[in-house]
């Protein structure tokens, strides 16, 4: 079940200029979530954030009942995310959204993030080395700086690391890694920018690995209620918020 | 403490509905609130045929408020009989379909099958969405389009009628007064005004179709002014809405004339705000010893 | 890089002018800005008779904006000559003025008089202001007022003339286009749009007048959505304001279609954003390569 | 010369449940400001704070350099500025309106405050005083509790007070003090609700005593530009934040 709850900012810990790491907790349990769900967070009722901003579940640490988001400065709601205090609460809806499909034990799966659109992945794969799959990352920036969460990530899978300027991991985009040509794959998962998950997808498809996507429209309400975050899909319009954020690359017209 | 109203045949327990496509079809909205706190739903906007819509992107947001260019997207009223109505028709609260169109007979046959549903009280003729190329506003920028969509669908369907009516016009009261003639029960207002944003780095609209109707908090002035006007010029029921984003905005619909409200962007914003604002508006009756909600509606002192 | 920009007979250093009504007389912001930094400054609106304007309270504030109900206050035309067109005449950027009237005679003898005026080589006709009974917006809501007006002032007035338009109309492009016809070297718009707020607590609306006209943020989409329909519609250079708070906001009107911008309730907020703004977009085009402003106006992509 | 600053808050101290006082600093000197005159601070821009908020001048510690302003809540503006914190910067216009007429050395005067309305009384007390003016303060309000900065108005001169619910000097009313029967005064300034300041104006013109009120009208720009903080006056409508916000009563429709 859906739900509007007040949740405290147990921690704000700043990655880079751009990006911070929120932790989110409240005294009860927090609600069951799946990886490539979503929030969505009410800044305050300012008039230039008046709508909630999305942002997607990076983890959820059980024990010490905690929701991580990784948010990347980019306007007037994600900077005032990015200033609030440990201690301060944040009306947030959750869980929304659909979630990734989980690959079967044993499965060899890539999961391909660029920017902040590593956030999903962290959660997923986690989720996936639990079930007994094999895990990669590889994750792109343009550079080292703006390679987030690299220890979180090697928790749960081996890490490669593209960045546009050579500054740590290969040069290039992550469609260049070498990685493709060394080994192959039963399944991809990617979240990004645009241009990044169409290359991805191109390249899965080419080698005929099944891939899901993680897409990121814009949202008034989040829960279908509007229809103004649609994507094309070979089905029609579908809403990213209910029937995604999650797709696979068949059913879109990438 | 009195809190219902009546709108033609129609009675609501409380004034607060939830504006058409705001509300999706009420199922979307149970996780977070109680439907029967409320005095009814208006569904999503419904056409005699389906429709996809216009293409992504179809929201930007604005000063305390957001365009949208949805563009009627649903899967036409067949589909809403056989597939939606049976879900939603034993809600505990009123539920309304608005109807849109492009041309008369297509509303007209709209209207009549949805005559037939027991569980559908009333209907909301949008003579007014800004997102669709043909019908759609042009009928609610006129008193002859509002006249003749009108007086056909008032032939057709025999239970409650509401009008929804435009702001985008130079005199709302000719228009609500035409709706009026032609055999309205009721008319809502407003739907929203046509605005436009642009992306100036890109140099590119926000929006697929460029403009986009305009909602939220930033409208409440321009609504409440048209529903004050309008509460003078006819005889029938209004319905206010446009940017009521809490309690305090409803009951000064109420004051202004309206005898119930419409909760619509907002819902965006707090999925439970629907049945706040009927709470909150019987607090404000208890804190001001009002015992009967009709002493509010135009209780404005001007 | 090239930031001047023609209205009329009219060059501005750059397209940036302070709206009517919002910059009092210029003297009044001094203090915090050079005005010789910006285009030039539209004075309050100016009738042939001295004005009391319209009772306390005439300002009430709303999402992102405000409404006025001023209702055109000002020592009349003649008072203009002897004692404020003295101190402003040698300011160094144009100065217009902004004139407005309840008949046909008294825009023309009040427009008569500032056309002897040698440094005031403008003026901005006002046929859209909700604040005042009689006139006022009644021209400007049919084409045939806004014809009648504009074409009586065009033969007594000899220099650029601006013809300022309402958004309160069922389509902006037609009134456009009369006043384009009627010899309009120009149209500004839009001027604010007819809103009410009320204080729910003790039932009073709070502007004396009830109604008032609405500006600041909140009306930006719908000011772009109207610049964007009539630049379209006519050929003459328009003027576009409504809601610009920043640069990236004048830009994007710009962009729309307008040859030059107006700012307004934006000047409350920040006195000294007219020269920000200017400033603003002069950052904009070195950024992206642009050398003559003109390659922005109607850049829009779309 | 008005100016735009931004200033640092160096302290926010809470007076009661509903009051705040900010004291605010800079570097450099604060300009020159008179008693009687206010701000306009902009809050931040959001929705419903769209303007800025007019607050008087409530003293000016010279030495400190340090202005400042008792602020009551009573919506979003005022408070979200009693939330804020030291260190914090505010955006200020400043000093804005005209001031109060000083009497000579050696008159009698009483300055009749009600509510938060005591604010300008302060400053215009210790200019007083420091002039050699022999000054009264006649502070009323609803409880005990909302009598505001007694220990400071006390530094400039003798204080009395009136209670609503006598829970503090005098029961009732401040037109109802026992001073007013004892003492006879050459000059009265007053600032609060406007139906005290008509009863002391009342009152004032009865004893044909001189007196100044300082209007608290709602502003747009507070520089004269707008024209909406009228007040009709026997010489037609002023501007409050330029003609006043202080004015003498024969000049008012009191
Ligand atoms: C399902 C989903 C998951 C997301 N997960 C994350 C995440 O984990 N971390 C993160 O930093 N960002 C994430 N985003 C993007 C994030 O929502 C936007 O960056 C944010 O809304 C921008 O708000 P703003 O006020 O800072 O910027 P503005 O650009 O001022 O926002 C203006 C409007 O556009 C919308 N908007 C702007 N950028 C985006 C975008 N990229 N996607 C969707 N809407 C946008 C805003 O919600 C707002 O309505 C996600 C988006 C979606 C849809
Ligand atoms: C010259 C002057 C000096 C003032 N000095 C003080 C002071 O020292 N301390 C203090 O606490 N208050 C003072 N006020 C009142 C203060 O400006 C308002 O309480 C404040 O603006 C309310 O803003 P808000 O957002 O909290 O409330 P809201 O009621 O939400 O404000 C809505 C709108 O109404 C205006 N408004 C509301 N109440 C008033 C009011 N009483 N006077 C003028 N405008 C109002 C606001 O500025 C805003 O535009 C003064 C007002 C004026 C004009
Ligand atoms: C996303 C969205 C979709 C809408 N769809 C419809 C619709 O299908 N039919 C209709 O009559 N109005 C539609 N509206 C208009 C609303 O019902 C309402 O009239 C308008 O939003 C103003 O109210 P508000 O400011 O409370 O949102 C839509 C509004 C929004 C924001
Ligand atoms: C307080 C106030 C007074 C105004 N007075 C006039 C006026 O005298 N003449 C006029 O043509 N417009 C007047 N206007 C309208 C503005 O010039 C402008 O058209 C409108 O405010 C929209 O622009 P904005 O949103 O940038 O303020 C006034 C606006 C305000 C807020
Ligand atoms: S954001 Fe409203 S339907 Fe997806
Ligand atoms: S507040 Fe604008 S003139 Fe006084």
């Amino acid at each position: 079940m859906k739900q509007i709850l007040d949740l405290t900012v147990s921690e704000n810990q700043r990655l880079n200029e751009r990006t911070v790491l929120l932790k989110l907790t409240q005294q009860t349990a927090l609600p069951e979530m799946q990886p490539g769900q979503f929030v969505q967070i009410r800044i305050d009722n300012s008039g230039n954030t008046f709508l909630r901003r999305p942002i997607s579940v990076h983890y959820v640490d059980k024990e010490r009942n905690e929701l991580w988001l990784l948010v990347q400065t980019v306007g007037p709601g994600t900077h005032k995310l990015a200033q609030i205090h440990a201690g301060n609460t944040l009306n947030v809806i959750l869980p929304l959204g659909n979630t990734f499909s989980m690959a079967g034990k044993g499965k060899n799966v890539l999961l391909v993030g660029g920017g902040v659109g590593v956030a999903p992945l962290l959660y997923l794969g986690a989720k996936l080395q639990t079930n007994g799959v094999k895990t990669t990352f590889l994750l792109g920036a343009r550079s080292a700086q703006e390679l987030l969460q690299l220890a979180e990530f090697s928790k749960y899978g081996t890490v490669f690391t593209t960045t546009e300027d050579g500054s740590a991991g290969e040069k290039g985009f992550v469609t260049q890694h070498s990685i493709w040509e060394r080994e192959t794959f039963d399944f991809i998962y990617t979240c990004g920018p645009t241009p990044m998950m169409k290359a991805v997808a191109r390249q899965a498809a080419e080698k005929h690995i099944a891939c899901e996507v993680s897409l990121e429209n814009k949202m008034a309400c989040g829960i279908g209620a509007c229809l103004c975050c649609v994507t094309e899909t070979k089905a029609g319009h579908k809403c990213v918020c209910t029937d995604g954020p999650v797709f696979n690359i068949n059913d879109l017209n990438f | 403490m009195k809190t219902e109203v009546n709108i033609g045949k129609l009675t609501l327990k409380n004034p607060v509905l939830t504006a058409s496509g705001t509300f999706g079809y009420g199922t979307e909205y149970t996780d977070f609130m109680n439907l029967s706190d409320i005095g009814g739903i208006i569904v999503k906007g419904t056409t005699l045929h389906p429709r996809e819509g216009n293409p992504y992107p179809r929201m930007a947001e604005t000063p305390s408020g957001m365009l949208n260019a949805v563009g009627l997207q649903n899967k036409g009223v067949d589909y809403f009989i056989e597939h939606i109505y049976p879900n939603i028709r034993h809600f505990d609260t009123q539920v309304l379909v608005n109807v849109s169109g492009s041309t008369i007979e297509d509303y007209v046959a709209t209207a009549e099958k949805l005559n037939e549903l027991e569980e559908i009280p009333g209907i909301e003729l949008n003579i007014s969405c800004p997102n669709v190329k043909q019908g759609g506003m042009a009928f609610g920028t006129s008193c002859v389009g509002a006249e003749s969509v009108v007086s056909a669908v008032r032939k057709a369907y025999h239970k409650t009628l509401i009008v929804k009516l435009s702001p985008n016009v130079t005199d709302i009261t000719e228009i609500a007064r035409a709706a009026e003639a032609a055999g309205a029960d009721s008319v809502s207002l407003i739907n929203t005004l046509l605005g436009m944003a642009i992306n100036a780095e890109t140099r590119k609209p926000l929006l697929s179709t460029i403009t986009g109707g305009l909602s939220g908090a930033c409208v409440k002035p321009i609504a409440l002014r048209m529903v004050w006007q309008v509460s003078k010029a006819v005889h029938i029921p209004i319905i206010g809405l446009g940017g009521i984003m809490n309690a305090t905005d409803a009951i000064e619909f109420l004051l202004a004339g309206a005898t119930a409200v419409q909760i619509g962007t907002a819902n965006f914003i707090d999925p439970a705000i629907s049945a706040k604002v009927a709470a909150g508006i019987n607090e404000y009756m208890r804190r001001h010893n009002i015992d009967d909600i009709n002493e509010l509606i135009g209780g404005l002192q001007a």
